[in-house]
């Protein structure tokens, strides 16, 4: 997957102290009645919410935090969602449509997080049926993408076709010192940098200048990259029998310290399934949408009882599976941003990092792809 | 980390004027309910905020019956049961007295104010004691105005 | 509503109709198809008689259909394109949301949405005999198609209908299995029961011997297979032995689907989204895909 | 912990050969077919669970304070499948185990408990903050003399790192059962160093952490809310606390259950104190304060408060001196007819 080539457009240079006429101007390029989400922090970890410019984080915060401890898909993909409220008397229903949300601007969210959003756009954006609450989201809401001036242990971008500044959203900044040097990247992201260049608080800077930062910021590599090499993974196209990794025995090995709780899922910003449950209060109520995990035991069960992925076994390998095999395999890209949340999240470390390398050592030992992969690179 | 719409509960802070306290009381179908009964046929006034729930035994209630309570819009919880010995099912309600020992000192610690949530021991034939305790409590809870922990926004 | 464009998300585009929002329809009539009650064919309009018209199915697609307050079941439908009117949605009770279902009368209302899955290879099943092999509650899933291909019958050879269920009075659709059906031309309908009794004078036998005694012929055929699990199983074994190639055999798929439009990651088998890239598969594609169902 | 004088770091490779050829010989001789323990991380500092079926794997195997989970839990997912199962047993793995025999959830000939003299178990965020580790950071360690020793990814050797009782999990530091009880069979009694350190009194009494409990409790009832509505609101209900609670073993969770249903899907405020009333009522009682839920956390939510303010009060009510240790029926099962009486 070639990774989306550098901004060529407009570029401004903004002191790092004068973040906030970032924040305004795009607030003011997102439409009004705009509402701000930052990172917070929410009991003892770092999450997204909606916050008042004046309390978003200083610009330091990004120099000295990786990444947040919640992804942003909450700000796009909110954990509990109402799809619907409906009045019932009897034989007369009626169902109402909840106001549409304001429109939004996301401060600072890494390029792995960034990238998240294309994959989900994929699916909830692009599919035959669209899922109208996520796209209404995410046409209103401006993504400002703060490239990592540094990586944390548990970063793992690159191994994912990724990189610590790749471009994503409608805005990249670029840390360059004490300076924040601001990109459009989609035609969104140009009203935001008209707005900032008429605050006064910005200068022009020229794009050799920024693709030289961005160019270096991009060639930090990570431990998890080095170690895990998915190129030798085959995704063995649809109409060539169960994917080979299906039946490779290292789930056994893996699946019995997973304690099928939902963090794993719940941190990941790539992430996307979902349960609709119905709240009654008399006759009246809400179909809520809320996230939902593929690791819970009742996840996959049916009316009746039957469930066909009833064991650890065969429910950590659907999760593993759809990351990197059944996800490629229909929209050639992988279901993940190596961002690292799910290593340091999961309690007994059964994360992407070890199961892609044990996957695509198991795969390699298989030997060479089937003749039916024309390129032998599986993608 | 839950984003939430519904962030503030649904009652107004400020208690408006002549505001009448929701009450649920679980009381037990062989001593407190008898009580209740025996005050209403012995023509006790008692202010109407009470919301009786009949159960077999103070034993049947679990502690979450409590939040469910706050949680539907009560202002105040009563759990009533036969006094210690005097058990339909003799042993009923010596665990629930172990088990709302400890929850009631729970439910205060998770930050609900410990007048709102009363147990008391009421016999079938302590009809007035019903009324009085019913008196006691809707004034407790009327000069704590509504509760607004832990309540669904309407 | 404006044309986005993917790179950018931009312009204010009036955001379409949630698919995941039901619309309001009213339950006209109530069939019970079984006599024990559990199987009830639902007759359903959609309030908003516009929406109704413009509804558009084809035979082996699902809709879902809900009980407000409890949930949301995926039902194929039981009616056929070829016939306007009320969908037909036959239930079994089986989850929740179904039995609340069952407690519906005519006049109230649900919610329906659909129309989803990929429904008969119709195309490709044209100018074949067509064999159906139902098990019990999978006539629901088959009787569209039989409907369509009646309607049609110029479209396609010689039908048989092969339908088994444990007794006479869960036969459903008897009014189709016992008048309508034989009537049609160069089409016969094969009856048996597991358990017989005093009011049943076929065969008493199970779906696989039975359709080995019936031996159908596998040149120039299809034969769509819907039923319980372990029905399918041993069909299969007997389909094998009458020398029916995978391709020729189709299969409906029953997986969890809570959405319905393919974006919930519950009902995949491998890549293949149930809802959506099913629920119908030849057993040729079935056999290309991870065995977890 | 102080410093003891058998060098601790060589007891503890002493006592890992001792595990390791214990459980070749368990399972080579066919009396368990699963060993649960720990092995070494593919990333990051903690120790993870290992399951080791085949004697070769054996190696694997490793102790020590970086060996974070405990795991009583797993017992219900692999006993009871046939044959014997082994774990690799500290006091908090043993107490979960007798819970689960206790509550009928697993049968006690399906288990082999295998008891260690245990230092404590290192809580990472401590760890991340006392050595200015990242989450993840990969790091080895070693129990020198004067406290912990440290080599990070990519250093030769090891440098001087905080004090082990600065790091170690609240449960730990209080805990009176570092020497496991009611165990199958119990190794390293002969390394003088960690049974001394097992058998040291715990750094702080559980009236010492019971003060924190009852600093929170002495607030407002506004304040005490508001505490516990942020940590709430932080929970993202993903089941860790549940899922790896040895004394939380119904086989169909009261918060999974549609009829009634007691836990809305919503994950507002209401639903979210309506999930941890249940949790921690459910235990209380049995709970055996082992901290699992306090460390899966992915919120690090100070679910310990919710255990602790139950086990004080079983303890100050009804005299129970050590609620954390199974009994033969546990204290909410039974009641003495002079309980105190506050409901005349």
């Amino acid at each position: 997957m070639t990774a989306t080539p550098f901004p060529t457009g407009k570029v401004l240079r903004l002191p790092g102290s004068s973040l906030d006429q970032l924040v305004q101007a795009a607030l003011r390029a997102a439409g009004d009645g705009a509402v701000l989400y930052a990172p917070v922090k929410s009991g003892e970890t770092w999450t997204w919410d909606v916050v008042a410019p004046e309390a978003a984080p200083q610009a330091e915060w990004w120099t000295r935090t990786v990444n947040t401890d919640l992804s942003p898909k909450n700000a796009m993909m909110p954990q509990t969602e109402d799809i619907a409220t409906w009045r019932n008397r009897f034989r007369d229903l009626e169902i109402i449509e909840p106001p549409p949300p304001p429109p939004a601007v996301v401060l600072g969210l890494r390029p792995c997080d960034a990238a998240s959003f294309d994959i989900l756009d994929d699916i909830l954006y692009d599919g035959e049926f669209m899922d109208e609450t996520y796209r209404t989201r995410r046409m209103r809401t401006l993504l400002l993408t703060w490239a990592c001036a540094r990586t944390g242990p548990a970063c793992g971008c690159d191994a994912f076709d990724l990189t610590p500044a790749a471009t994503a959203g409608d805005v990249m900044i670029y840390p360059d010192g004490d300076d924040l040097l601001v990109a459009a990247v989609t035609d969104r992201g140009g009203p935001v940098l008209d707005h900032l260049a008429q605050g006064g608080g910005a200068r022009d800077a020229t794009v050799d200048e920024m693709q030289q930062v961005a160019g270096a910021l991009a060639a930090q590599t990570t431990e998890i990259g080095r170690r895990v090499k998915l190129d030798d993974l085959p995704i063995d196209k649809p109409g060539e029998g169960p994917p080979q990794a299906f039946g490779s025995a290292i789930w056994d090995d893996l699946a019995p310290r997973c304690l099928s709780c939902g963090t794993c899922t719940y941190v990941c910003p790539t992430c996307y399934c979902f349960a609709v449950n119905d709240e009654p209060r008399g006759s009246d109520g809400r179909r809520v949408r809320t996230w939902d995990s593929c690791q819970y035991k009742d996840f996959f069960t049916m009316a009746g009882g039957h469930n066909p992925r009833p064991s650890k076994v065969e429910r950590v390998r659907q999760r593993f599976m759809h990351k990197l095999t059944y996800h490629p395999e229909r929209y050639n890209r992988w279901l993940c941003v190596g961002c690292g949340r799910c290593v340091v999240a999961c309690p007994v470390g059964l994360h992407i990092a070890e199961v892609g390398a044990v996957l695509a050592e198991a795969m390699r030992q298989l030997g060479p792809a089937k003749e039916g992969d024309l390129d032998g690179s599986g993608r | 980390m839950a984003v939430t719409e519904h962030k503030t509960e649904g009652a107004p802070a400020v208690t408006p004027a002549g505001w009448q306290p929701k009450i649920v009381a679980f009381c037990c179908n062989w001593c407190s309910y008898a009580g209740a009964d025996l005050a209403g046929t012995s023509r006790l006034a008692y202010p109407p905020t009470v919301r009786i729930i009949r159960v077999p035994c103070s034993g049947r209630i679990s502690p979450r019956f409590v939040i469910r309570a706050f949680q539907r819009g009560a202002d105040g919880v009563l759990v009533a049961g036969c006094h210690p010995g005097d058990c339909h099912y003799s042993t009923g309600n010596y665990y629930a007295r172990r088990r709302f020992l400890l929850a009631r000192r729970f439910i205060e610690y998770l930050g609900i104010e410990p007048e709102r949530f009363w147990v008391k021991w009421i016999s079938g034939s302590e009809g007035s004691k019903f009324a009085q305790v019913m008196r006691e409590m809707t004034e407790a809870v009327t000069a704590l105005g509504p509760n607004r922990k832990v309540r669904e926004a309407e | 509503m404006a044309v986005v464009d993917k790179q950018c998300k931009c312009g204010s585009g009036t955001p379409a109709r949630n698919p995941l929002i039901p619309y309001v329809a009213t339950i006209e009539k109530v069939v019970d198809e079984a006599e024990s009650g559990s199987v009830r064919n639902f007759f359903v309009t959609i309030d908003d008689r516009e929406v109704h018209d413009s509804f558009s199915y084809i035979p082996g697609q699902c809709g879902m259909i809900s009980v407000l307050g409890v949930g949301e079941s995926m039902i194929a439908y039981a009616s056929t394109p070829t016939r306007p009117g009320p969908l037909e949605f036959a239930v079994k009770a089986a989850g929740r949301n179904t039995n609340a279902l069952h407690e519906l009368r005519a006049g109230q209302k649900v919610g329906v949405r659909g129309a989803y899955g990929n429904g008969f290879p119709l195309e490709a099943m044209k100018g074949k005999n067509i064999i159906y092999v139902a098990g019990g509650i999978g006539m629901s899933g088959l009787r569209s198609m039989v409907n369509y291909s009646l309607d049609r019958r110029d479209d396609f050879g010689r039908i048989q209908v092969v339908y088994g269920a444990r007794t006479r009075g869960e036969l459903c659709f008897k009014e189709d299995l016992f008048e309508n059906w034989p009537k049609a031309p160069d089409t016969s309908v094969h009856l048996t029961v597991d358990v017989g009794d005093e009011t049943w004078d076929g065969p008493v036998a199970l779906i696989p011997p039975y359709l080995e005694s019936l031996d159908p012929s596998p040149e120039g055929s299809v034969v769509i297979v819907c039923g319980p699990p372990i029905m399918i199983k041993y069909t299969l074994i007997s389909l094998d032995k009458l020398g029916f190639r995978p391709e020729q055999i189709i299969l409906t798929m029953e997986l969890k689907m809570q959405c319905g439009i393919g974006i919930c990651g519950r009902c995949n088998l491998g890549s293949q989204y149930v809802c959506q890239d099913g629920p119908v598969f030849t057993l040729a594609e079935l056999e290309t895909l991870p065995d977890e169902y | 912990m102080s410093a003891t004088t058998g060098n601790l770091q060589q007891e503890l490779a002493q006592l890992a050969e001792a595990v390791r050829a214990r459980a070749v010989e368990l399972l080579s001789s066919g009396e368990v077919s699963l060993v649960i323990g720990h092995q070494r991380p593919w990333i990051g500092s903690e120790a993870i669970p290992a399951f080791v079926k085949a004697s070769e794997r054996a190696a694997d195997l490793v102790v020590g304070p970086q060996c974070a989970a405990v795991l009583a839990g797993y017992l219900m997912d692999e006993a009871g499948q046939g044959t014997k199962v082994a774990v690799i047993a500290r006091g908090c793995d043993a107490l979960g185990v007798r819970r689960l025999i206790a509550d009928r959830r697993i049968a006690e000939e399906d288990v082999h408990l295998i008891g260690l003299p245990c230092l404590g178990r290192i809580d990472p965020v401590k760890l991340g903050a006392a050595a200015d580790l990242e989450p993840g950071e990969t790091v080895d360690f070693e129990i020198g003399s004067g406290g912990l020793r440290l080599r990070r990814a990519g250093d030769e050797g090891f440098t001087d790192g905080p004090q082990l009782s600065e790091v170690l999990a609240d449960s730990c530091l209080v805990c009176d059962v570092r020497k496991p009880e009611g165990c199958d069979e119990l190794l390293g009694e002969e390394l003088s160093g960690l049974m001394a350190a097992a058998t040291a009194p715990p750094v702080r009494t559980m009236a010492e952490w019971e003060a924190e409990v009852e600093e929170l409790a002495s607030r407002s009832p506004d304040d005490r809310y508001t505490f516990w509505a942020e940590q709430f609101t932080a929970c993202i209900r993903c089941f860790a606390c549940r899922n790896g609670c040895p004394a939380c073993s119904c086989r169909v969770c009261s918060l999974d259950s549609y009829q009634p249903k007691w836990l809305g899907h919503p994950t507002e405020l209401p639903e979210q104190f309506m999930f941890h009333f249940i949790r921690a009522t459910d235990v209380a009682g049995r709970c055996v304060a082992c901290g699992e839920c306090a460390r899966v956390c992915p919120a690090n939510l100070p679910l310990m408060y919710l255990n602790l303010k139950l086990m004080h009060d079983i303890r100050s009510l009804f005299g129970v001196d050590r609620p954390h240790v199974p009994q033969e029926i546990e204290p909410l099962g039974k009641f003495e007819s002079d309980d105190p009486e506050e409901f005349m």
